[in-house]
């Protein structure tokens, strides 16, 4: 039993990883905690459920919509939840580049009521079905049963926090995306387009955390546009977990916290109301044992 | 070849140069000293793009670069060594002389070896993150990106700062070598001494105005620098 | 006919005060503004915009109160509402699970009650914020932050499923609304009255404590929680300290809620409210006394009366679209909120030509004229029969395996300039971090006179007379110069926080000492002119010299200066090193650092290098320059 | 300083302004409607709304009440207690207003009884079932029987009807769904039967798998969910992903058309009680679904049918009593008795409460029909 309540857990985990990835590469260049992810996850979701429909209600009408098969939905999903979350970065944040350290962050919640309301609005207030992908009999390891579609969420959220890590290690728009992290005003003077780098930090973030909207919609079969808030706190939770900024380690953190949620709300007794309460002491008491997070490196004190 | 005509700075209200005048020819060594708070940084970051002037004209060989983007003007070959080395500390050695040739694909290895080969420290420790590195190592690096920016001018900001004594020797060797390797340099120095022994001229630059100005060999001689800048009673 | 002005005593609240309220507002405006707060119930149309009053108050006192942790003591908190449900759970629980239910006392006999708890849940709720502020001490910034809203959550989620104590999502039904004797204030008039006390109380109390030493401490803290510490800070004790006040304020309106609802759950202490809240604090201007209060008012004002518009009621959603969208637009054009930003600077500071200003100068002057000694302050014990004031033996540190100071012996005595050279990475100033207890060290013991160092923090290594300045400059930049050299006064406040919060006497005429003793060390280091300025946007040499200030106002027997002539020209490097003497032959010793040499060599007595990690020679000026291993590892032939 | 002054002028000047807004009217009979219309559980009021306006549009069509055209004011309380006074005021301040209609959470229904029992405003509540609310005022009635009533008849259900033995029951952590389950079990085990785990779970969890595996050890002959369809559908789904073939039960919670299109297969043969039965095959019943249709394109469920048939409970009492105001309409409910409606007949009890008979609903190939059993 214990088997399955890991891979239960493993597959949250990978959804909370990928957000905590995104959350810990914007917080990595401009120190924000971009909130507002919460409703690049949710339009993530309803772009992807909404092209693959023949139609949508909208606004209360009936739209016609182009019947898209998942695969194609997926990365046309993810490119729009870029294409936002750039959006986002350009109006409500560049302003703000010299302004004091929470203003925003306080934009980013502005930013979050105002899509939330946004996506009230367009989809109304029900749930929105999001049909299974990957239909097919679940597949039996021992006695661990797993969704394909679970699997599948599995492999994409993994290459996808590969991909990323590589990306920002080993090319030169990573090595920009660090220098312009460490300092901006030097980056500049090296001839590094700070801004630019700046969006396209957030474009990543927000392809990855619409990613995980999709992958959450389609694993719970809905799209609603208060989606986003509780995956994202998890994302956070799991972003510091694994010590923020450090990509590999926000997606340990992701996985950490799924597999937690999910073996303490199965094996405690009577754990299942309080599985949001068991993520967060877990966090509670690692910060306390370990500020940094767990693969955070503690930066001395200048003097 | 860089020209500054009746440049205005402000900070909010505060004016920070008030129309100063600057010139810096091909293959000269210029120094530009003054007190704290004279305008001399302020200076370095308006011409390199990071402050925005009220008004005023840089031109360099008379392309106009007041408007240019910030991170446009060390592809225009200005180059801007900040005060305070500004290495990305958690970036190896070899990363941070990368990034000086951001933006360019051809001859990088070939730049990566001249440095290497101007400051061998820096080769043996290409691989250290610039944070362990000691102050002299840090002002190495810092004039090593620069330089792989292939700089038509090359501005320093207080490159001896915090640095012992013998540091500041050996960097101000290292200053001349690289201007006999034919490269213009605008420097901006605390030093005044030093920086008007290596200089071919200088200016002296009092709470945003321009002073003084001449070949180096003269200021030196002059009673007023001598009093205020060169510590003589 | 002309009365002549009698020059009032010297008020320190005319130049700390304004800066940290904001907007400035006299007494004259706050006469106008309790005007019209008692008449808005009266003006206003219906008992329905009363109740939204009443929620604008409670808002005011959790933004203020929160104002107290995330603007003043500069803690991120994402989880302050779970104070705001202890109080409100705590009185339910009392009043109607315990008293009524279970002892059968009828609700009209427990009018008092409410009045009580209004003060025992604040008291709980600050003991909680202690409990729940200790464990994040260590944690900075954003991990401070998360940690926060986890306990946030957490106390949400447990108030939800413990359903013996709380009753869970039903929630605890029937506490009585406040009543007086009996009398029940069923009127939302007279509500309003009790929670505009109440908020007035919290105001009041919040601008006392910010306005005082601990206000300060708050800020330094916030700014620079090293420097804050080295000042002499107890940082942990202060911020406990903003968390128990900040969370009384929240236990306390938490009370009032309860009664006002006649009902709690825990929907009403979701993660949402903490959003929000901290949105208020950083619109209103955080770090402000009215500007959270003004964000409270406004948005619930806002909010409220939305739900009578009927594009509203149709389109609901829209509401909260066009809060978000003030919220995105407000922040962009008020970054540091509606009333923060508006600081006094270098211009408007002489331009401030009131009479009371000018009254403060003249009362100032007089008080130099009358000889006092600047010296005065720098009073030292009587140094120790070796004449040893600070002994190290075989002190280490290392970072990461790194050996940053190998073992090494290092004595400074009494009335002494000792100066300390080496190249950069010898581990000079690991020898300061060491000393002044900012890096733990390995090995070795420290003995100040005759007391031997434990492993302590900074600030008691200040109190025993070590004071220092940092080499890249570290003051506390959004305070005035001379909130700046007040800090270093905090030891000698005694005045408990009760009696700062009731400006005794006591406390009134500490707070005047330590202005005078602060104005006048600025006239010993020449920044008298430059004292309402804020730090920040003073030139790069006075900042060095007002950092010194501030380390001398601690009164310490040794000052360790790290580098202050960096980046200055011979001219002011000359007056530094005349300043370095004045402030020995007033009798404290120095220590200092320093890469000119012309500098460091014409005034120390003593030298001591250093070259990686190890102390390679000691002597007179004259010994060490000539030493060999100095010339090879620092100074360089011919110097 | 000035600009404070000049904000609480503002302020009071913004008041002044609302205030003359708000009262017009008065040649129009005032229907508020309060709930929550904003945020995660938004669906439930939104529903109830919808139900109300098709009412009013259709009695305003007919000529009105007492010959009075018909208006409602909707208010939304964000589901935030502290909202619920404020609200409640609102109504109360409004003279207009006669009658109160709406209430997704009995957590602001609750703090605001004590406003609406001061005005002396009948409120007639649709979708807050909590037993805290009975006999809270005089003023306070609903047409939703309780969790209590409710969860008892599907016990028996259970257990006499389908003759299960063991069942795992969920629920989520709140007023309804621990209500109407406690009532469940205790009904169940009453019957003979067994309970063999009770776990408890959040409004608006998605992740059910942790509970579900320990559910599937257990190996029960049934498993039943005092929940809301969005659950009920995600736990279908996530059940049978485990492989897990038990029949399901659901509550009224369930009782949305919504399931079915979020469920899918997973929901099949899932059997619930409800208020209201849209394919029951009354011409009252096929006229309102018809015209619910057509008006908002979606089905209606229970919520919007109880609304509906609060709208016309009202009607009916204004007309008993002979008057629109408070007083009358008040008077007029005590007065209603076996009123036929699309969700059965209405009369209120002592306690404001509603007894009605419970319908046994059942998906069948993707449509809602009566179970096969009734009792």
């Amino acid at each position: 039993m214990i088997e399955q309540h890991l891979a239960n857990g493993l597959m949250l985990g990978a959804i909370y990883g990928l957000i905590a990835v995104a959350f810990t590469m914007v917080y990595g260049i401009i120190e924000l905690v971009n909130l507002a992810f919460g409703e690049i996850f949710m339009s993530g979701a309803f772009v992807a459920v909404t092209l693959s429909a023949t139609a949508v209600v909208l606004f209360g009408t009936v739209v016609p919509m182009p019947d898209l098969p998942f695969w194609l939905a997926l990365p046309l999903a993810v490119v729009f939840a870029a294409i936002l979350g750039g959006l986002i970065e350009r109006i409500a944040y560049k302003p703000l580049r010299r302004a004091p350290r929470l203003a925003p962050f306080i934009s980013a919640i502005g930013v979050s009521i105002f899509l939330q309301g946004l996506g009230q609005s367009i989809f109304g207030t029900s749930e929105t079905p999001f049909p299974n992908p990957v239909g097919g009999p679940p597949i039996i390891i021992g006695n661990v049963r797993v969704q394909p579609l679970s699997v599948l969420i599995l492999v994409i959220a993994l290459g996808a926090m590969a991909a990323l890590a590589l990306l920002v290690r080993s090319t030169p728009i990573g090595r920009a995306m660090r220098a312009s992290a460490q300092d901006p005003d030097a980056a500049t003077l090296v001839g590094i387009n700070v801004d630019r780098i700046i969006l396209v930090t957030f474009m990543l973030g927000s392809a990855l955390a619409g990613l995980a909207g999709i992958l959450y919609g389609a694993n719970f079969g809905f799209a609603h546009y208060y989606m986003g808030f509780i995956p994202t706190l998890k994302g956070l939770v799991a972003a510091v977990l694994g010590g923020i900024g450090n990509i590999p380690g926000a997606f340990l953190g992701g996985m950490v916290l799924g597999i937690v949620e999910s073996l303490g709300a199965g094996l405690v007794p009577g754990g299942a109301p309080y599985r949001d309460a068991i993520g967060f002491a877990i966090l509670t008491i690692l910060l306390w044992l370990r500020p940094q997070g767990l693969l955070g490196v503690r930066l001395r004190e200048r003097a | 070849m860089l020209r500054v005509a009746d440049l205005h700075v402000h900070y909010g209200s505060i004016e920070a140069l008030k129309g100063i005048d600057l010139e810096v020819r091909e293959g000269e060594i210029v120094a530009l000293i003054g007190g704290n708070g004279a305008g001399k940084t302020t200076t370095l970051k308006t011409i390199s793009g990071l402050l925005r002037p009220t008004s005023g004209r840089i031109t360099l060989w008379d392309r106009d670069l007041t408007q240019v983007p910030a991170y446009r003007l060390s592809h225009e070959g200005i180059v801007h060594v900040p005060e305070g080395r500004r290495c990305f500390p958690r970036m190896s050695v070899r990363e941070n002389l990368l990034l000086g040739a951001w933006g360019r694909k051809t001859d990088v290895s070939a730049d990566l070896g001249r440095v290497f080969s101007l400051f061998p420290r820096l080769a043996e420790r290409s691989n250290q993150v610039a944070m362990s590195l000691s102050g002299g190592e840090q002002q190495m690096l810092a004039i090593g990106r620069g330089l792989m920016g292939r700089p038509k001018i090359l501005m320093l900001d207080e490159p001896s700062m915090g640095l012992g004594p013998m540091l500041v020797k050996l960097i101000f060797q290292l200053i001349t070598e690289i201007h006999e390797a034919g490269a213009t340099i605008l420097l901006v120095e605390q030093n005044a001494r030093m920086a008007l022994a290596i200089a071919d001229r200088a200016y002296v630059l009092e709470s945003g105005r321009m002073v003084l100005e001449g070949a180096a060999s003269d200021l030196a001689q002059n009673p007023a620098v001598r009093r205020s800048y060169l510590g003589e009673k | 006919m002309r009365i002549p002005r009698v020059p009032r005593p010297l008020r320190p609240r005319v130049l700390t005060s304004r800066r940290q309220l904001g907007a400035v507002l006299d007494r004259r405006g706050l006469l106008l503004l309790g005007l019209v707060a008692i008449a808005a119930p009266v003006a206003a149309p219906s008992d329905f915009f009363v109740r939204i009053f009443i929620l604008a108050l409670i808002y005011v006192v959790l933004s203020s109160g929160l104002n107290v942790v995330v603007g003043y003591a500069g803690l991120l908190d994402l989880g302050y509402v779970a104070f705001y449900a202890v109080g409100a759970y705590y009185t339910s629980i009392l009043t109607v699970r315990v008293a009524i239910e279970g002892w059968g006392i009828s609700p009209q006999d427990l009018w008092w009650l409410f009045f009580l708890d209004l003060v025992v849940a604040g008291l709980l709720a600050a003991l909680v914020g202690v409990l729940l502020g200790y464990p994040t001490l260590r944690l900075r910034g954003d991990y401070l932050a998360i940690m926060t809203l986890g306990f946030g959550e957490i106390v949400r989620i447990v108030a939800t499923n413990w359903v013996d104590l709380t009753n869970g999502v039903a929630g605890i039904r029937g506490v009585p609304l406040p009543a007086v004797d009996g009398y029940v204030l069923r009127s939302p008039v007279l509500l309003y009255y009790v929670v505009l006390g109440l908020a007035g109380l919290a105001v009041f109390g919040i601008s006392r404590a910010v306005r005082s030493y601990v206000g300060r401490a708050w800020i330094a803290i916030r700014e620079d929680e090293l420097v804050a510490e080295v000042m002499g800070i107890h940082a942990q004790r202060y911020k406990l300290l903003a968390y128990a006040f900040g969370a009384f304020y929240a236990g306390m309106i938490g009370v009032f809620f309860a009664h006002l609802q006649q009902y709690v759950n825990p929907q009403s202490f979701t993660f949402w409210e903490n959003i929000l809240l901290v949105a208020l604090v950083i619109l209103g201007g955080q770090g402000t006394i009215w500007g959270p209060a003004l964000g409270a008012v406004i948005w619930t004002v806002a909010a409220g009366t939305a739900l009578s518009v009927p594009f509203v009621q149709q389109h609901p959603e829209t509401r909260f679209m066009a809060l978000g969208l003030l919220v995105v637009v407000a922040v962009i054009f008020f970054p540091k909120g509606l009333l923060g930003g508006r600081k006094l600077r270098l211009e408007e500071s002489s331009a401030n030509g009131s009479e009371e200003a000018a009254a403060d100068r003249q009362q100032a002057r007089g008080a130099g004229e009358a000889g006092v000694d600047p010296g005065r302050f720098l009073s030292l014990p009587a140094p120790d029969p070796n004449g040893v004031l600070l002994r190290c033996s075989a002190i280490s540190a290392s970072f990461g395996g790194l050996q940053a100071l190998k073992p090494t012996d290092l004595e400074v005595r009494a009335g002494e300039i000792l100066g300390i050279i080496g190249p950069n990475g010898a581990g000079k100033t690991t020898i300061f971090n060491v000393i002044t207890g900012v890096v733990p060290r390995r090995t070795g013991e420290i003995r100040v006179g005759e007391h031997v160092v434990g492993r302590v923090r900074p600030s008691a290594i200040t109190r025993l007379g070590i004071a220092r300045t940092f080499q890249s400059i570290r003051l506390f930049r959004e305070m005035t110069v001379l909130e700046n050299v007040m800090v270093g006064a905090h030891m000698r406040m005694r005045a408990n926080f009760l009696s700062v919060l009731w400006r005794t006497g006591h406390a009134r005429m500490q707070e005047r000492t330590a202005h005078r003793e602060a104005e006048e060390l600025l006239r010993y280091v020449g920044l008298w002119e430059y004292r309402a300025a804020e730090a920040g946007s003073l030139p790069y040499g006075f900042q060095r010299r007002l950092e010194i200030a501030r380390a001398l106002m601690t009164r310490p027997r040794v000052l360790f200066l790290d580098e202050p002539a960096a980046g200055m020209n011979p001219t002011e490097t000359d007056e530094l090193g005349s300043l370095i003497r004045r402030i020995r032959d007033d009798g404290v010793t120095v220590v200092l650092i320093e890469h000119v040499m012309r500098l460091l060599m014409e005034v120390s007595d003593r030298v001591v290098a250093f070259e990686q990690g190890e102390k390679i020679a000691e002597g007179t000026p004259a010994e060490v320059q000539a030493n060999p291993l100095v010339i090879e590892a620092y100074l360089g032939p011919e110097s | 300083m000035r600009l404070i002054s000049r904000l609480g002028v503002l302020l009071v000047g913004a008041a002044v302004v609302a205030a003359a807004c708000q009262g017009g009217g008065g040649q129009k009979f005032t229907i508020g409607f309060g709930g929550t219309l904003t945020g995660e559980f938004a669906a439930f009021a939104t529903n109830m709304q919808k139900g109300a306006q098709l009412a009013i549009d259709e009695i305003n069509a007919a000529g009105g009440i007492n010959g009075v055209q018909v208006e409602m004011i909707s208010v939304d309380d964000r589901g935030e207690p502290k909202e619920g006074p404020v609200v409640a005021q609102q109504f109360c301040d409004n003279k207009a207003v006669s009658v109160v209609l709406g209430y997704s959470f009995s957590s602001v229904a609750l703090p605001a009884v004590p406003i609406y029992d001061q005005c002396q405003m009948p409120v007639l509540a649709s979708a807050v079932t909590s037993p805290k609310l009975s006999g809270s005022s005089k003023y306070f009635h609903r047409n939703v029987p309780t969790d209590a009533y409710q969860g008892a008849q599907m016990g028996e259900y259970a257990a006499k009807i389908l003759g299960l033995k063991q069942i795992a029951s969920l629920h989520q952590v709140d007023d309804y769904g621990n209500g109407v389950t406690e009532a469940f079990e205790n009904a169940f085990k009453g019957a003979g039967g067994e309970i063999v785990s009770s776990d408890g779970y959040q409004l608006g969890t998605k992740d059910f798998l942790p509970i579900l595996t320990n559910v599937q050890q257990k190996n029960p002959d049934g498993i039943f969910i005092g929940g809301f369809y969005p659950e009920d559908a995600k736990i279908a789904q996530q059940a049978r992903g485990l492989g897990m073939q038990q029949p399901i039960l659901g509550t009224d919670g369930a009782a949305n058309p919504e399931l079915i299109q979020l469920g899918g297969d997973a929901v099949e043969g899932l059997v619930f009680y409800a208020t209201f039965d849209p394919t029951i095959d009354l011409p009252a019943v096929k006229k309102f679904v018809d015209a619910y249709k057509a008006k908002f394109n979606e089905e209606p469920n229970s919520w919007a049918a109880l609304a509906y048939d609060a709208v016309y409970t009202v009607k009916k009492a204004a007309e008993l009593a002979g008057g629109n105001s408070r007083d009358k309409i008040q008077t007029g409910l005590g007065m209603v008795k076996d009123l036929p409606g699309v969700t059965g007949t209405t009369t209120f009890d002592q306690s404001g409460d509603r007894a009605m008979k419970l319908l046994f609903i059942a998906v069948k190939d993707g449509k809602f029909a009566l179970a096969e059993k009734q009792p």
